[in-house]
């Protein structure tokens, strides 16, 4: 596990312009309210939180900054350069990787096929650049390795389909093909609510690993322990809007659920 | 970082040796039965079902009018299913990302009729009516393709239209006149030339179209395009998300399937040695049939080539079987129809061995 | 037709291949050949196409037949020029053929033809509209209800001899549809079908309600035709004339729904062509085309129980003991 | 109970009240602009795509020829799209299940066959050979529905095989005859009577069929067996695991579908005053595009009856509108090919305001 | 929440026969084996979790008990009497309700729908006797009790597809469903993994009322702290097996979760 000290300096937001910044999101379905005017900040090498209620509308937040969905209303800045993410492939061209919490697996294709899907390796010489032939093993090799990293070593066939999968090994698809592949922020929503222990633990390393890297990460999880543990700071998602930011020196868990359940009025922001 | 409420939910991550100690137990490679192994081969090869239908037939034909078996009719039946075979190939990538395409015996047809109208009635030479009867063809599959990814209309509506349209261009251009053969350049109908091996005759129509099977093959394996082929199929939405340009996928594939049924209209100049403004009208049916008889889902993602090509090899089998077995022709239908459903139903129980 | 019989070429095969198989004409034709092939000792084998314009069932039907070493056939061509080329590989084949209802185009590509003449079938009605048209005193406003819009030869040729009968200007002979004659109300197709048929005459009735005479492809159509004017209340002034002659058609003749119609004679072609090719299967005499036309004409009778001068023609009761089916 | 480590990640429920309280935020009854209670309308009423389609089209055709909106001309209209609409409802129930019926055609014109040659062939009197045509039409929908839940075939292959059956058994049956209405009992052809009200003519046939509609209706909306039939079509392994029987649902669909048919083999023998052999070929098209202009997916589980209707007139508008609009024949096709593209582009641009 | 004294009640399996249990269920997917043998046993009025990493088998275990898998090989007897369930409607005619992991929702139709899918209300009267007509609005509103007793409070309108519904509102609806509707076992494959802090809680509080109700419930779940607040008894599933079965007072969390990765051996079954 990485050192306490580390997570200070990644913490303070102070100065520095935020990589990733939405403003006043407003995403509406018919009557629904997904989004009423949602904020965002993420800031340089930090892993921000987003915690809040089954609905507050963090998924809707999150596919608004990965281009999966198009907002009604709002911008998204990144790197202070005003985007317009019309696709999820826009908002990956522009270093952005996000797991979904529908996951996003091609059911019927098999895990390397899905690790790599967008994102193939051909095969080296002439084959590749000329029959732009796929490099099958070295992606099977590669898969197998990534699926070791988050531990998953019940997997028993590699090229088994990923409708396959047992809940848990699907996941673990998802999340290891964000990590191995973002470029510039990683987000990540509820990657390890299907996850056992050790894998959960995993994966929590891996965010950290990632944010070691210097990419600023956003978790979306409803597992407490796991948010206090590794993150920055975090936004209390409510309603369809951010309630405030807290970080996990300045309140305690109890805390953050009394603020995302409405029980106790949000504090003002910190920082 | 470790606080007492972070260990009760996240131990330390345990020695992966334990893991590898239990792992005999799952071994991949432990012994297996004979009856474990069928059902791994069956369960790679999906395309053993269709196979399996596809040689009892020959072998039952073979048993009622052993002329079935003769190299002169058997190459018989591979020149009647090579046209269809073509464009169940087009079709086949289609249906994989979940569309269907009804207006693919009208583009094989205005496509037949372009090439043969511009060759003798606007003098082009050979080459170039065939250069530009398949780029026309091709157009009319990105057409489609157009249609359904900027207006995003359903394949099956896109298609039911421009069928329509492509049919009532296609009278119009021909004045439903028929083109012979004999006035056109030696080019266009070099397709229906057929090289003897030994009694059995194989025509170039039959080779192109063969070279086309390996090539999508090769393709739909081998290559990036191949897996989003399949991906956008499976769940475009998940696809999409994974950052696939689901749009982009799908135009290639219904530009692609117009170039294919484009060279399908050659091979069917080739093969009537005439290019007849009246023919096709059970190219959709057929090809589609060839599809699904070859294990393919209507719903997309699941399926391939080979399965496909069995599929059309069994339909020109049943057909022609039948007929050599003196069946009558009113009940060359009654059989026809039960014989492909004997067909799935086999090919079911086949995969049910697998699962 | 056992299979062992044909494959040990006990009996001479004889092919039939027809437009469809649905169509009572063909049925009857079809009959027809088995009757003759069960007096003369062949084994007929019959092959159809899908639907009208099926060029390519009929490729096939060509194929299987040189594969099974037919002495030869009768083919009613869906499409008389795009046949010719697989005719010519089964005459080299050394196979005799002969075209039934539908010359082929050249008509010198078979051996013979045994067809109705469709341009007469349609002058006549033609003609005997027009009788009973200036008899009556009558303007007439047309209605044509053809096959389909792929411009098939016999389609044309009813079509177009209707109008030359009525003493309309076809121009273009072999074109449907390109008159200019204002007694023209409209055009519609039908498939042939009496659905079609009634949709199409609902349709141009609603275009043009003072539509007094209708042409239709065959009597299918138009029974669906005379149902379109029924519900309109107008089948007691409008003429329906047809072609074809099948027992339906001529009863509906008897009860006055259709006023005249040419009657064909499928099951003499079909006895004519299986008698051919047995003749040559025995002794290798090709039959050869009456002379002055390029084809053998087997008649066209018109029918109605309205005679009109100058028009030649049968009544219903005759039609009844003469109708194929 | 209440141990340190659950805590943490367990707090007490909080009291209730504060959900309340914020609630105003989201209020369901909050004022809304215009154009998001349009939106909202289009939400709740998918079939306002296609209707706003239908009454273009009417708008359109009246302007090119004012007899088009006429009581007569009208009434046309509705008698000619009687049948398809009728055997279009039938495919609704089956597309709604993610199935397709091919057989639409075939059992309809089988149905209307054996009703006529049991009354006219067999002397059965009119009411007994009625409700034999009825129970054969319906059983040759349990067959395929038999197939489709027990040997577990594609339906398209099962309505493929029993279309191509039907048909020659058909061919078998009537001999290729037609049967003439007026040799019929009655109570055959009466569905083709017409009942005058003012200068519109409404066949008994159009209110059989307006009453099948609101039967179907009625059912898919407010019994079990419809929630049923959507919850199959839309994911038929969670239906199944959420217990559903869906083997039996689906058997219900086709068996009801094919009664639906035998109706519709009725009412085609009033339309017609004949049994005709030849009839229908082009119902399985014409059904499948009706219920797919009507907005229905044919992935299953989305849409409903209604727009079948609608779809089925839509068809029926362009077809006699064209017609009226003097359009040559060869340009129909061509027109109605754009219209229906048209069409749907239209409702899909209407849907893409509620998204 | 239930006062602790009442657990050691239901604790104790003693000589009570198990309402279900299987022996050696076998289930193999070509080369791949879910299920390698393996055995439980739920006794009366308890609550049984059932822990494992992800791939253990767990979910093809409760498939097993629940009629979605044949297993190839084994016994299932329920009140001591073996049965053989063909399809899921079996088992929930012998009063088997389950929450599958994948939720198992109809995703057009709407929350009512779905929640009283196959046990549709019939409208009072001749209405509801003679044409079948269902009971919407009854429906309606108690759907609207059902998923504010989860805590579920944003969610906007009942009437929505389930499929636009936010995980955790999705999932509520498949848990409220087997809540509501099981008469004899009660079987939930991690139901709470969607579900926020608080709306989990309710889901456990429910699980209790179930029990306390004379149901036993199965609950599988990789969250320790929950598993370790309701258990009576908790099944480890390891590769395929059951490794051993331990208690929430006879195993410390760490223990557990270190039986489960195979880091100890598994200690000899408690009871
Ligand atoms: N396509 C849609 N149509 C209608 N309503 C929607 C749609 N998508 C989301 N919503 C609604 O928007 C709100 C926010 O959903 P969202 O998925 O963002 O919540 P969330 O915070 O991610 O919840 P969870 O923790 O359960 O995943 C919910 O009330 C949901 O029902
Ligand atoms: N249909 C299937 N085909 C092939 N393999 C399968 C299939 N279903 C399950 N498996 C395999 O069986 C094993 C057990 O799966 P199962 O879903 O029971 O695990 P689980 O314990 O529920 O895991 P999780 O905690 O991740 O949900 C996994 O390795 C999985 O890949
Ligand atoms: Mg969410
Ligand atoms: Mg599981």
């Amino acid at each position: 596990m990485t050192a306490p000290e580390t997570t200070q300096e990644h913490g303070s937001p102070g100065p520095t312009a935020p990589v990733l910044q939405a403003k006043g999101l407003i995403k509406r379905y018919g009557r629904v309210v997904a989004l009423g005017g949602s904020d965002l900040e993420l800031y340089p090498g930090e892993i921000l939180a987003v915690i809040g209620d089954n609905g507050a509308g963090k998924s809707s937040l999150i596919k608004a900054l990965s281009g999966a969905l198009v907002p009604d209303e709002g911008e998204i800045h990144l790197d202070g350069q005003r985007v317009r993410f019309g696709n999820p492939m826009d908002a990956r061209k522009a270093g952005i990787e996000t797991v979904y919490q529908t996951l996003a697996v091609a059911p019927g294709l098999d895990i390397a096929d899905n690790l790599f899907l967008g994102r193939e390796q051909r095969r080296p010489g002439l084959l590749g650049s000329v029959l732009r032939m796929l490099d099958h093993k070295h992606m099977r090799s590669e898969a197998r390795r990534h699926m070791n990293e988050l531990g998953v070593a019940t997997l028993q066939n590699i090229g088994q389909p990923v409708e396959s999968l047992s809940g848990g090994q699907r996941q673990a698809v998802a999340v290891a093909r964000a990590a191995a592949f973002g470029s510039r922020v990683v987000i990540l929503d509820e990657p390890t609510a299907a996850l056992g222990v050790k894998e959960g633990n995993r994966v929590l390393q891996l965010i950290r690993e990632v944010r070691d890297r210097g990419l600023p990460v956003i978790l979306i999880s409803h597992n407490m322990p796991h948010v206090f543990e590794v993150a920055d700071r975090i936004h209390i998602q409510r309603l369809g809007r951010r309630a405030t930011v807290i970080t996990p020196r300045s309140h305690s868990m109890a805390e953050a659920v009394a603020i995302m359940t409405g029980a106790v009025p949000p504090p003002p922001a910190v920082a | 970082m470790t606080t007492p409420s972070s260990t009760a939910s996240a131990p330390a991550p345990v020695p992966a040796k334990s893991d590898a100690a239990a792992r005999p137990d799952f071994d991949d490679n432990r012994t297996t039965s004979a009856r474990a192994r069928v059902q791994q081969l069956l369960h790679a090869n999906p395309t053993l079902g269709p196979l399996a239908v596809l040689v009892l037939a020959v072998i039952a034909f073979t048993v009622s009018n052993p002329r079935f078996f003769s190299a002169p009719n058997l190459s018989l039946v591979l020149a009647q299913v090579t046209v269809i075979a073509v464009l169940a190939l087009g079709q086949t990538l289609i249906i994989l990302t979940a569309g269907i395409d009804l207006s693919v015996g009208a583009i094989a047809v205005f496509s037949s009729i372009l090439m043969a109208s511009l060759a003798v009635k606007a003098g082009l030479p050979g080459p170039a009516a065939l250069v530009a009867g398949l780029v026309l063809g091709t157009a009319m599959g990105a057409l489609n393709g157009f249609l359904v990814t900027r207006i995003k209309l359903p394949p099956f509506i896109v298609t039911l239209g421009t069928l329509t349209i492509f049919f009532s261009l296609n009278s119009v251009v021909s004045n439903s006149e028929t083109i012979r053969g004999a006035d056109m350049p030696g080019l266009l109908t070099w397709t229906g030339t057929a090289i003897p091996i030994g009694g059995f005759r194989l025509t170039y129509g039959s080779i192109i179209m063969l070279l086309l099977f390996a090539l999508v093959l090769f393709a739909l394996r081998n290559t990036a395009w191949g897996r989003h082929v399949y991906a956008t199929g499976d769940d475009g939405e998940a696809a999409r998300l994974a950052g696939i340009r689901t749009s982009r996928v799908l135009l290639s594939v219904y530009t692609v399937a117009g170039a294919l049924y484009a060279v399908g209209a050659w091979i069917l100049i080739g093969r009537l040695a005439s290019a007849s403004p009246n023919v096709g009208t059970d190219y959709n049916l057929d090809s589609i049939t060839a599809v699904v008889l070859g294990g393919a889902s209507l719903f997309g993602g699941r399926g391939g080539v080979l399965g496909t090509l069995i599929g059309a090899l069994i339909v020109g089998v049943f057909r022609n079987g039948l007929q050599l077995a003196g069946v009558e022709v009113v009940w060359q239908g009654f059989a026809i129809g039960l014989l492909v459903l004997v067909a799935v139903s086999l090919d079911q129980w086949i995969r049910k061995v697998k699962a | 037709s056992t299979p062992q019989s044909s494959a040990s070429g006990g009996k001479p095969i004889v092919g039939l291949i027809t437009k469809t198989d649905t169509n009572p004409f063909f049925v009857k034709m079809k009959q027809g050949a088995q009757d003759a092939a069960g007096q003369q000792g062949v084994d007929l084998q019959s092959f159809a196409g899908k639907q009208d314009g099926d060029n390519e069932a009929q490729v096939q039907a060509i194929e299987n037949l040189i594969s099974a070493g037919a002495k030869g056939f009768l083919i009613t061509p869906n499409d008389s020029k795009a046949i010719v080329p697989s005719i010519d590989k089964a005459r080299q084949a050394g196979m005799v053929v002969i075209a039934l209802d539908t010359p082929t185009d050249p008509a010198s590509a078979v051996d013979a033809t045994y067809a109705t003449d469709n341009y007469r079938a349609g002058l006549l009605i033609g003609q005997w509209a027009k009788a009973k048209f200036t008899k009556e005193g009558k303007q007439a406003r047309i209605a044509l209800l053809d096959l389909n819009a792929n411009q098939i030869s016999v389609d044309v040729q009813r079509d177009q001899g209707f109008l030359e009968g009525f003493g309309v200007d076809v121009k273009d002979k072999a074109k449907i549809g390109d008159e200019a004659d204002p007694r023209i109300a409209g055009h519609d197709v039908t498939d042939g079908a009496e659905d079609g048929g009634r949709t199409a005459m609902e349709n141009l009735l609603q275009k043009d309600p003072s539509i007094n005479l209708v042409y239709t492809i065959n009597e299918p159509a138009a029974a669906g035709a005379f149902q379109a004017l029924k519900a309109a209340g107008k089948e007691k002034d409008v003429t329906i004339v047809s072609v074809d002659g099948g027992c339906p058609g001529v009863n509906n003749v008897g009860s006055g729904v259709i006023g005249a119609t040419s009657m064909q004679f499928p099951l003499k072609m079909a006895s004519m062509g299986v008698e051919a090719i047995t003749k040559f299967a025995k002794d290798g005499t090709k039959p050869a085309a009456s002379a002055g036309k390029d084809f053998v004409d087997t008649g066209v009778q018109l029918i109605t129980d309205q005679p009109q001068d100058g028009v030649e023609a049968k009544d219903s009761t005759w039609a009844k003991q003469n109708c194929w089916g």
